[in-house]
């Protein structure tokens, strides 16, 4: 289904209205670009894709029913980089179940996985928290002398796989986590967590936060002057946006992710050129995320051209197996682990005078992780 | 004793063959639409279903004794997560959405204990921290729970046949809500209905008459919470598969403009605000292609109109969605004849809350 | 040098006094619009959050100095809740209490949706003079914009409190919500009372959603410190000034100690419980007045 | 004699109910005038349109030849038209002198108000006493005096009165009816009063019209009033044996 | 209590009867007080009611009449003194529970369900007399079918002896005053209580409507044989039905007799009625 004559329709549910719906133009710009620029250039083997974007408002309810028109009205061929932990555990099931492939989806992997049980159509390329933070502490432990580590999560499914990966990663050096301390969305003050680690004595705060929670986290730690105290942000908390505001608050501060950050004006070649027309074509500045979405949505097309003009979604599948990618912002050349699992390259950078600069090699969380 | 089936008619829900007939014929069109539309438009059926059910639980509570809940959902997801455990340990389909009922009519009981010693906005709050501490702990209780990580929902079955499908599975929501919605009925048109809308309306003169106020609160807590349960029940089958964020303020507030905008007070209203609230996002997901690109693409739309659809019914329907029905129907009652109705709209003035 | 212990809890209090007075200053905003037409402001928050907006929009896009936007926020918003009240509040009088927070709950969505379609949903922040400063006093460390907090909020507390205890006016907003035909029948321009109320709480909100802004960012889910306001206020006792103060810094508090002192988990839900408990035991809140009705 | 009060063809409305049907009728200048009528004939719907309550689907009210017909209560209120309503609607959490203060808001910077307070005092000593209580607490003619005492606190030029007897006391009754009379003879103002206690209002009053189904039976002075048979039967309640009581089925 | 010393000679003998415990007096009320805060509403007030009575309790604004009646259906706790019935203590019986021992009341200033309609005011009149098990009235079983006839049966009893029939189904909110007072009598006859308390039955009808209204009240004591206290300011109702009046002053029993009696004792005339 979704494949006619003249076009292959993809479907994503976003979280249009909800409370990251902040994030959602970056994504859905990126993912659209990408899909403008294959129709402009003529298509698919002469067929045009088109992307139908659903609201999920970070709702399980409302993501079974976004999906539900996806999969029965829309009739998609394959879902493209759906968001939401809560909304993608809920929906993989019903997605492989009604014989659609399900590629990217920008949630915790691992839960995905688990939810939607054995089957070939899931093609997961991001967001496992837990591996690529383990893989940042385990560097940490090592390079910057951490002993006492303490974690700062988000109440939620993020929160409780980063700081399985933070559990992981210390019982494998014999070391304890010292404090963990969470918090709910939309708290607007984090000092009680910060001295919860105080009082721990921790070394090494490593906080699964957003954007706001990870600057506020980092300017406690500033203001108590927390001397030797390092602060380690996994992935959505490592982001441009971080820096750009927390400013000051930010600078010194570690942090992890799985795919490279260049500021605009240090972009060059590709990825200057993919800024100069998200600029023109969207009006507005792109951050990072925009760049990693166009990442997937290039992957998946190039995957989709590869699967040949008959396409279907076992030959789809198929492709997808047996592909490799390396997209402007990948650490590395990205292949499925298992035939279905993107492995997450990652790298720990450190904040230097406002930019993002590389402080270990890009490092492999699945190896030393069992 | 002749009187008696005479007030006995009096009391009959269908009394006139037109509305026999109407309603007859409601009944034959619910049994057709599976089998003519298209299975998107039966799951979205199913969905309004459920949300009927449990937006008759808070009419209960909310309609009639005037107790209002912002924590509804809390009893929606005992229910589910209870629904779901027991379906998993093995116990049959109609065993397990009692337990969820009970389950929840438990907690609903708990809480109103406490609850009826505050009213008004106090009873707002008191629910709406019951239910954040019950999401909490939701997520908290990894052994049970699954944490954030939620559980997979069992598919329905009923002696041995699959109840997932999605026509079977609008079948079961609709039985559910008829079984439901008859049981509210009978017990609106019975002492405990004229009870709980007496404590409503002046605690004082409820007492002198004999109703037990605290005991008739308990209960409208408690049979709320166990409607609500049900709800919750068949939406775990629907979404397939449960997190603690499924049930959060979210819901409560949808469940609470539903009672409301569908009108206070009436089991009819619960029903049509339930249709509203439920599909008005996928109304306007439908709308938003007709809209101009540059707009329709804009972030914050689907926010702005869906408060804006609230920001309207609330004003321009002060009596919900039930009154206006109840006009139209005059109106259609009298069509021929009626004139420019020389009503005329009075001065009304803001009555305190606060010493009831 | 003191204790460490000590010197952990006498920080702890100072951070806990800093958050339990942003929560108060919300609270006083909806106080105070529930004083006059007992309507809960379920937009309160949403008010908050568009000050922060337009703050930023002040400051950083039209460059304007922070003691010149202050002002300026404050007016505006409370233009605009003036026109909210005029425009539509007024439509509702006599409707049950419900009906004012489906309206609001309404109206909050808006205002959220408008925002993010004009500003765009991106966080943002801007400076203020108190920016990346703190104060040490005896090894408690605060930062100066908490301090600055404390101090609007207990100034706005007092204004308050004298306003609506010892002016005709204050008490002329007690009567329009207790009686309001009886307020219209001694005189009092009932609706223009109402909107000059709404104005104040959206000046007050206006306040708040600076001040905060810095600390949390301008951000949509700014709004989100009206539940804990909320609690704050239930606690307080409904529709006194200094209860919401005190409400708030009792959730500041026990949330700051709760989270250093016991389990992890117990922080988030620390201000429920206590509301839950503090509501059993003393159904009027801490400041409410606990006159019946009689018969 | 100047007309003070003058209400020409006045309609009123309850949603689809009229409950007014042209209604006429006149206060001077300094006098005391009384509305009589059986239950729901529409007297109290009469004084609330003229204090702004409701508003008039039809006819014009004018107060020294001003109209005030639609105004809002406020502004009635502030033009000189004070009404103690029907259930007294005193302020329930506002302490008895805080709702006498309330009265005199429209004159708030007026220095005799606080005289006027120790006048209200003298006349209802009880209130005095209960000063400081909040009058949700009052008794039912405790309240009702406060009623009064709060609509005198305004200084209107013509005071309305919406049953003023009812939950008096016979005594108070007389007194309430005396003040009336001291209030018109002392500071001028015209009384127009809606009473059940037809006896005393006729003896009280100059003047008085009768209501039926929201119509004006009659109007005559009070003297004429009370001389009619029908009158003296159906509101004086002199003669006629009770009704004859439907038994029980 | 200092109040002993001044008490009137009326209560006394009214103390002394009720002292000999041989003939429990059909209702009775020893010596209750009520103070709120530094308001002494009821100081000391004892009387006893024989069945068939129409009892008047009259007396100033604010004597304490309202509360009196508060004190039997429980509305507030006694601070001292006690309350029976029947021969039934029912001092510290529950609110709910006073209508089922056959006392039912209405209001001063109307409570009333404004949301119901007339017809649903008076069947919540009967909510003491058995409406079957919460499962059978969810699904409506024949008991429940029949019980519930059968109220509404009774219930029409009332609307036929008050004259309500065009009403029944009027929401009473939108009622003039006088007939809302109507229909909380109707409500509370339909509890069928043995002793009927009204708080100034009379306030807001005109004479023709009160001469009505002395009617009823004739016809619930004869006909009905409930026995009636009120509480009213309107002496000629108070001539024309009560057989015996209270006369109350600050909080006080000032003195109890005949209608013709207590209107022409001084105390009464200076305190109460006027000159
Ligand atoms: N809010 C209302 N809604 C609908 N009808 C009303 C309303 N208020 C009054 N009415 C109707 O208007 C008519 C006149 O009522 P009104 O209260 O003026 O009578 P009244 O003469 O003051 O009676 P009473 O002596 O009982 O106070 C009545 O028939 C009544 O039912
Ligand atoms: N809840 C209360 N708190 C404080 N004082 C009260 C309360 N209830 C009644 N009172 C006082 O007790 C006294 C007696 O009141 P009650 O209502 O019994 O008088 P009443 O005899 O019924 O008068 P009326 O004829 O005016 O209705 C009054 O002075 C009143 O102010
Ligand atoms: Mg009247
Ligand atoms: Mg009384």
């Amino acid at each position: 289904a979704g494949v006619s004559d003249k076009e292959i329709v993809l479907g994503t549910h976003l979280d249009l209205s909800g409370p990251v719906a902040v994030a959602m133009p970056f994504i859905r710009n990126g993912i659209q670009m990408r899909i403008d620029e294959a129709n402009d250039a003529g298509g698919i083997h002469g067929r045009k894709l088109r992307l139908v974007i659903e609201d999920n408002a970070s709702q399980p309810p409302q993501a079974v029913r976004a999906v539900d028109k996806l999969l029965r009205k829309d009739e998609i061929f394959a879902m493209l980089c759906p968001f939401g932990s809560g909304p993608c555990v809920a929906t993989a099931k019903k997605v492989a179940d009604a014989g659609v492939v399900t590629f990217g989806p920008y949630a915790a992997s691992a839960l995905v996985r688990q939810a939607a049980g054995t089957t070939p159509l899931l093609f997961t390329t991001n967001l496992h928290y837990d591996s690529t933070t383990s893989a940042a502490v385990r560097w940490a432990v090592e390079h910057l002398g951490s002993r006492r580590v303490g974690i700062v999560y988000q109440e939620g499914a993020f929160g409780d796989l980063v700081t399985r990966g933070v559990k992981a990663a210390l019982a494998a050096r014999n070391l304890p986590l010292v404090a963990e301390a969470s918090y709910k969305v939309g708290d607007i003050d984090l000092s009680s967590q910060v001295s919860r680690m105080q009082a721990a004595k921790a070394d090494l705060i490593v906080t699964a936060t957003t954007t706001r929670e990870t600057i506020a986290v980092a300017a406690e730690v500033k203001k108590l002057g927390l001397a030797g105290v390092n602060v380690l942000t996994a992935s959505p908390g490592r982001a441009g946006l971080t820096v750009a505001l927390g400013k000051q608050a930010v600078e010194g501060m570690y942090g992890c992710g799985t795919w490279g950050i260049t500021l605009p004006r240090h972009a060059t070649g590709a990825l200057k050129s993919f800024y100069d027309s998200y600029r023109k074509r969207f009006g507005s500045e792109p951050d990072d995320i925009s760049v990693a979405f166009y990442d997937y949505a290039s992957w998946f097309v190039q995957e989709l051209t590869r699967a040949g003009r008959d396409v279907t979604t076992d030959k789809l599948v198929k492709a997808l197996q047996t592909s490799s990618f390396k997209g402007l912002a990948s650490y590395d050349t990205q292949r499925f682990v298992d035939n279905h699992i993107g492995p997450e390259w990652t790298r720990v950078e450190q904040v230097v005078e406002g930019v993002w600069v590389p402080r270990s090699p890009v490092l492999d969380p699945s190896k030393g992780v069992s | 004793m002749a009187y008696e089936t005479d007030y006995d008619q009096a009391r009959r829900l269908l009394r006139t063959p037109a509305q026999r007939g109407a309603y007859g014929a409601l009944a034959l069109v619910l049994a057709a639409l599976p089998f003519v539309l298209p299975a998107f438009y039966v799951g979205e059926l199913s969905f309004v279903f459920i949300m009927c059910v449990a937006s008759l639980g808070l009419m209960t509570l909310t309609g009639f004794t005037g107790q209002v809940s912002l924590g509804q959902a809390a009893f929606v997801a005992i229910g589910a997560y209870v629904h779901t455990l027991l379906l998993a340990s093995g116990w049959p389909l109609p065993l397990s959405l009692a337990g969820a009922a009970v389950a929840s009519a438990l907690a609903g009981l708990a809480i109103g204990v406490p609850a009826i010693r505050v009213s008004g906005l106090h009873l707002a709050m008191v629910t709406l921290a019951f239910s954040i501490i019950t999401e909490h702990a939701l997520g908290r209780w990894k052994g049970v729970t699954g944490g954030h990580n939620g559980l997979a929902v069992p598919e329905p079955t009923l002696f041995g046949f699959g109840l997932g499908g999605t026509v079977p599975f609008y079948f079961l929501c609709l039985a559910v809500l008829t079984a439901v919605l008859l049981v509210l009925l009978n017990l609106m048109r019975s002492a405990t209905g004229r009870a709980f809308v007496g404590l409503r309306d002046s605690e004082a003169a409820a007492q002198a008459l004999g109703i037990r106020v605290a005991r008739a609160k308990i209960l409208a807590f408690g049979l709320s919470a166990a409607i609500c349960g049900i709800a919750g029940a068949l939406l775990s089958h629907y979404t397939q598969y449960i997190t603690p964020e499924t049930f959060g303020l979210a819901l409560s507030l949808q469940l609470v403009l539903m009672v409301f905008i569908g009108g206070l007070g009436s089991l009819r209203g619960a029903i049509l605000g339930a249709i509203l609230i439920a599909l008005l996002p996928s109304f306007i997901s439908l709308l938003k292609p007709m809209l101009p690109a540059r707009l329709g693409s804009q972030l914050g739309l689907e926010l702005f109109i869906y408060g804006g659809v609230l920001t309207f019914f609330v004003l321009l329907e002060p009596t919900g969605l039930n009154g206006r029905w109840m006009r139209l129907r005059k109106w259609l009652a009298q069509y021929p004849l009626v004139t420019a109705s020389a009503s005329h709209r009075n001065k009304v003035y803001m009555q305190s809350e606060r010493n009831r | 040098m003191m204790d460490p212990l000590l010197t952990q809890a006498a920080q702890l209090a100072a951070q806990g006094m800093a958050s339990g007075a942003i929560y108060g200053l919300v609270a006083l905003g909806l106080v105070l619009g529930y004083k006059a037409t007992e309507v809960m402001n379920f937009a309160h928050g949403d008010v908050v959050m568009l000050s922060a907006f337009v703050a930023w929009g002040l400051i950083t896009r039209a460059g304007m100095s922070f003691w010149l936007a202050l002002p300026c926020v404050m007016a505006l918003v409370a233009v605009l809740c003036w026109a909210l009240e005029a425009g539509v509040m007024r439509r509702i009088v006599g409707q049950p209490q419900f009906a004012g927070i489906m309206l609001t709950i309404g109206i909050g969505f808006m205002i959220r949706g408008a925002v993010s379609m004009s500003f765009g949903p991106e966080s943002r922040t801007y400076a203020t003079p108190w920016t990346d400063r703190s104060t040490e006093v005896a090894g408690v460390v605060l930062s100066s914009l908490s301090l600055v907090i404390v101090g609007a909020a207990l100034a706005v507390t007092l204004l308050l409190y004298v306003f609506l205890r010892h002016t005709a006016l204050g008490i002329a907003v007690h009567a329009s919500a207790q009686n309001q035909l009886a307020a219209y029948l001694c005189g009092v321009r009932v609706k223009r009372l109402n909107s000059l109320v709404w104005a104040l709480s959206g000046a007050i909100a206006a306040l708040c959603g600076l001040l905060l802004a810095p600390i949390s960012l301008v951000d949509l889910s700014l709004w989100t410190v009206m539940l804990k306001a909320l609690a704050a206020l239930v606690l307080g006792g409904f529709g006194s000034a200094p209860g919401a103060i005190a409400g708030g810094l009792v959730i500041g508090l026990v949330e700051q100690f709760a989270g250093v002192y016991l389990a992890d988990g117990f922080k988030d839900v620390m201000a429920y419980l206590v509301l839950i408990g503090a509501l059993v035991l003393r159904p009027r809140g801490l400041f409410g007045d606990a006159h019946g009705r009689r018969v | 004699m100047t007309t003070l009060l003058s209400v020409r063809d006045v309609e009123t409305w309850y949603g689809p109910v009229r409950a007014l049907h042209g209604v006429g009728l006149e206060v001077h200048a300094g006098q005391i005038v009384t509305v009589l009528g059986a239950n729901g004939a529409g007297k109290t719907t009469l004084l609330n349109t003229i204090a702004g309550v409701v508003s008039p689907h039809k006819g014009s009210i004018r107060l020294d030849g001003e109209e005030i017909g639609g105004l809002d209560a406020d502004a009635v209120c502030r033009s000189g038209v004070v009404l103690v309503p029907e259930g007294r609607q005193v302020f329930p959490f506002l302490s008895v002198s805080e709702n006498l203060a309330m009265g005199a808001f429209a004159r708030r910077s007026d220095p005799a108000v606080r005289r006027d307070v120790d006048q209200i005092y003298e006349w209802f000593p009880r209130l005095q006493e209960r000063h400081r209580q909040p009058a949700g607490q009052l008794s039912g003619g405790e309240q009702q005096m406060l009623a009064i005492g709060r609509a005198y606190m305004a200084k209107p030029r013509l005071l309305l009165l919406d049953e003023p007897s009812l939950g008096l006391s016979p005594l108070f009754t007389k007194e309430v009816f005396a003040i009336v009379r001291r209030i018109r003879e002392q500071a001028g103002i015209a009384v127009l009063v809606v009473e059940q206690n037809a006896s005393i209002a006729l003896n009280t009053a100059d003047h008085g019209y009768v209501l039926e189904l929201g119509r004006v039976a009659a109007s005559a002075s009070c003297e004429a009033l009370r001389q009619r048979a029908d009158i003296k039967d159906f509101y004086l309640g002199a003669s006629s044996p009770p009704t004859s009581p439907r038994r029980l089925a | 209590m200092s109040s002993i010393a001044i008490a009137p000679r009326a209560v006394t003998a009214a103390a002394s009867l009720a002292a000999s415990p041989a003939v429990p007096a059909f209702f009775e009320v020893r010596s209750i007080g009520l103070a709120f805060g530094g308001v002494q509403a009821v100081r000391d007030v004892s009387f006893t009611i024989e069945p068939g009575e129409v009892l008047a309790i009259i007396g100033p604004n604010g004597a304490g009449k309202t509360s009196v009646l508060n004190l039997i259906t429980r509305v507030f706790d006694p601070t001292m003194g006690s309350i029976h019935f029947d021969g039934r203590d029912i001092t510290r019986v529950a609110r709910h529970d006073v209508v089922r021992h056959g006392i039912a009341r209405t209001f001063q200033n109307i409570e009333l369900f404004d949301g119901a309609t007339v017809l649903e005011n008076l069947l919540l009149g009967r909510h003491r007399a058995g409406h079957g098990s919460l499962l059978a009235q969810m699904l409506n079983l024949p008991s429940v079918r029949r019980a519930e006839a059968q109220t509404r049966a009774r219930v029409e009893n009332v609307v036929r002896l008050l004259d309500l029939a065009p009403l029944r189904h009027r929401p009473v909110g939108e009622l003039p005053y006088g007939i809302r007072k109507v229909v909380e009598l109707g409500r509370a006859l339909a509890a069928e209580p043995r002793l009927l308390l009204l708080d100034e039955p009379a306030s807001g009808l005109n004479p023709e409507e009160t001469r009505q209204l002395a009617g009823w009240i004739d016809d619930i004591r004869a006909e009905l044989g409930i026995t009636v206290v009120m509480v009213e300011h309107d002496m000629s109702l108070v001539s024309s039905v009560a057989t015996r009046a209270i006369v109350m002053d600050q909080g006080r029993v000032l003195t109890i007799g005949t209608p013709a009696e207590v209107q022409s004792d001084p105390r009464v005339i200076t305190a109460y009625l006027g000159t």
